[in-house]
């Protein structure tokens, strides 16, 4: 396989839209996927389809062992030391739910404070927030900076004896900041304050290693690794996995359960209750040979070399004004055009084939700092390409000529 | 080409320069709407006389193209007239977008006719209907609230 | 479609078992998929893949408009009053766990009493059980009787001024009893208390109707409908979905977040956080089309013949002891065999092709009950005819043949 | 054929007369297990005297016959030897059904060597492997346990 002409390998690209050749600059919010993956859907529900873990045919004995051996996959993919810290979720917002839920039961008390930043996600704050109302706690904020930054001093400065938990992201959806999470968790680990990792951006675009960064919890969407949709990795350290309470409660999570009391599995099953999504999980463990037989590394490095081509070329605009100069940037650009609002901006030029997202992209507390209440956002994928760029940079200056009509 | 109907000069015109814009002085009504999906947001003022005439009519709003110029042409429209107008033309406007249907007013002027049947491009692009019938929407709650 | 030969509509059952044709009885744990629905997964991600409900290019409409397409065919399907009244939740499981955690919160306290029956699933049971640990709540257990039926006179009894809610089983997934679901919710409803259906075993084999059930929750898993893995439906009563708080917290639910509070989406969206399984979604319209061509009722009235069938069949067999003789019985078939165990059973039934599950089946109050630590399970789905249990059983007296040696 | 390997005769005959089946008197360490996914249920007694022998070690338990000739065959060969005896077979036994090794231990007889190795069918059968294994681990907890 080559990047160069990786397109081929993801069917979407065979299509026309509004005539023209798509070009997809919609990553950050979800990727497209490999002719591997939606084939592995296909061929196990064809030929190998059963629920995980509870029947011992030969169909169940086969999906589990397909399941197990993604799990296996995706602990060797992050390294992470054991395999029971790989827990399979519903997304990266269910992964995140399920450790605020877990660790406020039984560490977040009255008046104890969670450490988040201006940059969060929705899926990261929310979350939060229902721990500030239930609990009683509080949320701090660490500034953005101009930039569109976190500086680990300003995340210092708002540590104090009552934080419990710090949650970052380890790339900015909207600034594309990727944030020194490892420093982050170094200065934590001083204190002994657990950190949450939002990776949902950094995964797809980086090499991340569990021992290497230290963090506690790592929550991943399969969807934005080029692989399937309804699908999360909750990375979670060993010491977690046996010390916290269960989350959803269901079949599969138990140990024994009686009329008056219930226990529950000591490991990383007892945050998998209900059927599991198996097709996704099976599927997964192909996007994750995509990612590993181009490499993340030359991934990152042909996304970030785009990036900048798209950096420069937009700068060239004048009417272009370019959300954030991060000192390290992730293969998002946001951008404002003058006079002209974001989603206007969106619809004509998806009229061009150029398919980008407008919104507050989920960041409200973030675009209210910045005083605008949506941007424009165009996101970079392993199959994007220079001609991709150019072309995104034409349909901006159509968009400009309908407008200055 | 289903963009050119969309932005059409009428809209693009009243996008750039939206006329009513602000809070109208005396105002009885008023009501807020917000479309968490984009950020969108408009804020329907307006003064009720005792005749059920709507005075002066006036919005803040802050959003893309199609979102202020509906607002800018509902102000426009509705102005001076009294509720049972606002109501049908309302009607007539959802009815519009929604189902594709003409503006059947018979009180209106054909160029009232022309400047409102400018947002019927938007039929054609399902994720920015709301952006064309959110003033509207929200201009009938401000009279129902009182 | 003819119900004769559906086999052939189903991939599955291309394959060969040990060398012999598969005879799935497991349809209760997991039905297998028609080639459409599968199909359609793939087509999907070829051609239309997006995030829903978060851009508005081209790919992003079309997607957002086959997913709310089907909220529509389900609204159809289950006769729900509002489209509104259609969640969709990752399974049975979550969705049973939603309720109770957004109910719970807003209506249950210290002393208050959740009616449940010795039948559930853990599914129906550990979520309540939670509550119980939380608020101090208390669960009722509605007596299974000799037959394996819950009866609505025990069910009377223990309604007291205290009960916040009834949660009950639609069928049970080992008796096989239907329970009396609709004059449970009418009994209910003199009482004012609300109903919560698992309609995980009742929506794949029969004819559901919100008007006419007239509950207020009804849990449906997809996987067991024909449908994709990962997903599920939860129908909620409109005066719940405007009234109840939100569960899980990230996009798509909020209004307007603020760094000092949040307000959450008004509607059906407030209980549907983070990125969809989209793929899934749209893929169970093909789900309901198949259940729709054939005609539920057809499917129930052939699944039922088959199951008169077996049921014959195996008390000829004098070694077999079959669970439950309920009023009602729905496409579930319990036994054990005399001195075998029911793993050992299931082992050796594989040998010969034939699918069946062993184990409590996530119904360990009701296994103490029948003072069985498990049993062995056949579950008809439509693809299923006489053949597969005259396999079923002469795989059982092969079973038996192996343990008299 | 496979299935012939898993239901030997020595595991059927265990499995329908499991040996040392009950609390053995004056025992000195137990543990208890149990299989959520099955059900499946073991306690091992054993009683143990200063010189760290097995005097007696006995077993109760609900499960599949596998589960049962497990206990059964592990009780039979380990009663009467010592801790270092028991902790050999046991990894000897673990790495037979992990990675089907032999059984190594010189100081068993052939007919014990024969009876042990009859359990490892279970290789094939992914699923029935703890079945097979959990009154080993059981064993070796009740003893780590003091
Ligand atoms: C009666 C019943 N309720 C609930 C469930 C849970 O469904 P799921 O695992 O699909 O969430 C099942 C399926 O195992 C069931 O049979
Ligand atoms: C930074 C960040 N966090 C969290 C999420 C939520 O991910 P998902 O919607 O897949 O659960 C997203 C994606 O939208 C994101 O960009």
């Amino acid at each position: 396989m080559n990047i160069k002409n990786i397109k081929k390998e993801f069917p979407i690209f065979k299509q026309k839209i509004n005539g023209k050749p798509l070009v997809y600059l919609d990553s950050a919010n979800s990727s497209q996927k490999p002719k591997t993956v939606i084939d592995k859907i296909s061929q196990f529900y064809e030929n190998e389809f059963s629920n995980v873990g509870r029947s011992v045919h030969t169909l169940a004995v086969k999906a589990a062992n397909r399941f197990e051996a993604t799990r296996d996959k995706v602990q060797k993919y992050l390294n992470a030391k054991h395999r029971e810290e790989i827990i399979f979720t519903k997304g990266a917002t269910e992964a995140i739910n399920l450790v605020a839920s877990s660790f406020g039961k039984k560490y977040i008390n009255e008046g104890d404070e969670i450490l988040i930043t201006e940059l969060e996600h929705h899926s990261n704050y929310i979350p939060w927030h229902y721990l500030r109302s239930e609990k009683g706690a509080t949320i701090k904020f660490a500034p953005v900076n101009e930039n569109g930054d976190v500086e680990i001093e300003d995340i210092k400065k708002l540590i104090t004896s009552k934080t419990k938990i710090i949650a970052i992201t380890h790339i900015s959806n909207v600034t594309g900041a990727i944030l020194p999470i490892t420093k982050i968790v170094d200065l934590a680990k001083e204190k002994n304050i657990p950190v949450l990792i939002d990776g949902t951006q950094g995964a797809p675009h980086s090499h991340i290693d569990m021992q290497k960064i230290g963090c506690d919890f790592y929550a991943i969407s399969c969807h934005k690794m080029y692989g399937p949709n309804g699908l999360g990795v909750l990375y979670m350290k060993k010491k977690w996995v046996d010390d916290l309470p269960p989350y959803q409660g269901g079949g599969g999570m138990i140990n024994e359960v009686k009329k008056d009391d219930v226990t529950f599995a000591e490991t990383n099953t007892k945050f998998e209750a209900g059927s599991m999504q198996t097709a996704e999980v099976v599927s997964f463990s192909e996007s994750l040979n995509f990612i590993e037989k181009l490499g993340i590394k030359k991934i990152a490095s042909h996304e970030n070399e785009i990036l900048e081509y798209g950096l420069e070329k937009l700068r060239k605009n004048n009417s272009i004004n370019i959300i954030g100069d991060p000192k390290e940037r992730g293969s998002v650009l946001c951008f404002t055009l003058k006079d002209i609002h974001p989603h206007d901006i969106a619809t004509i030029l998806d009229d061009d084939g150029v398919a980008i997202r407008a919104g507050h992209h989920c960041c409200q507390i973030l675009h209210e700092k910045l005083g605008l209440p949506a941007t424009a956002r165009a996101s970079i994928g392993v199959y994007n390409d220079k001609e991709d760029i150019d072309k995104l940079s034409e349909a901006i200056k159509n968009c400009q000529k309908i407008f200055q009509n | 080409m289903e963009l050119k109907e969309l932005y059409q000069e009428i809209i693009l015109d009243h996008g750039k320069n939206p006329r009513n814009k602000g809070k109208c002085d005396g105002y009885t009504n008023d009501a807020k709407a917000h479309n968490p999906l984009c950020g969108d947001k408009v804020h329907i003022y307006l003064k009720l006389n005792k005749d059920k005439e709507i005075e002066d009519l006036s919005f803040e709003g802050e959003g893309c193209a199609i979102s202020l110029a509906s607002a800018s042409i509902l102000t426009e429209i509705v102005k001076g007239k009294n509720l049972s107008f606002l109501k049908k033309i309302n009607d007539d406007f959802l009815n519009m977008i929604k189902n594709k249907t003409k503006i059947r007013l018979n009180s209106l002027t054909e160029d009232q006719i022309t400047t409102i049947t400018s947002l019927s491009g938007v039929q054609e692009f399902p994720m920015r209907v709301k952006c064309a019938t959110m003033a509207w929407h929200t201009c009938l709650s401000a009279v129902e609230k009182k």
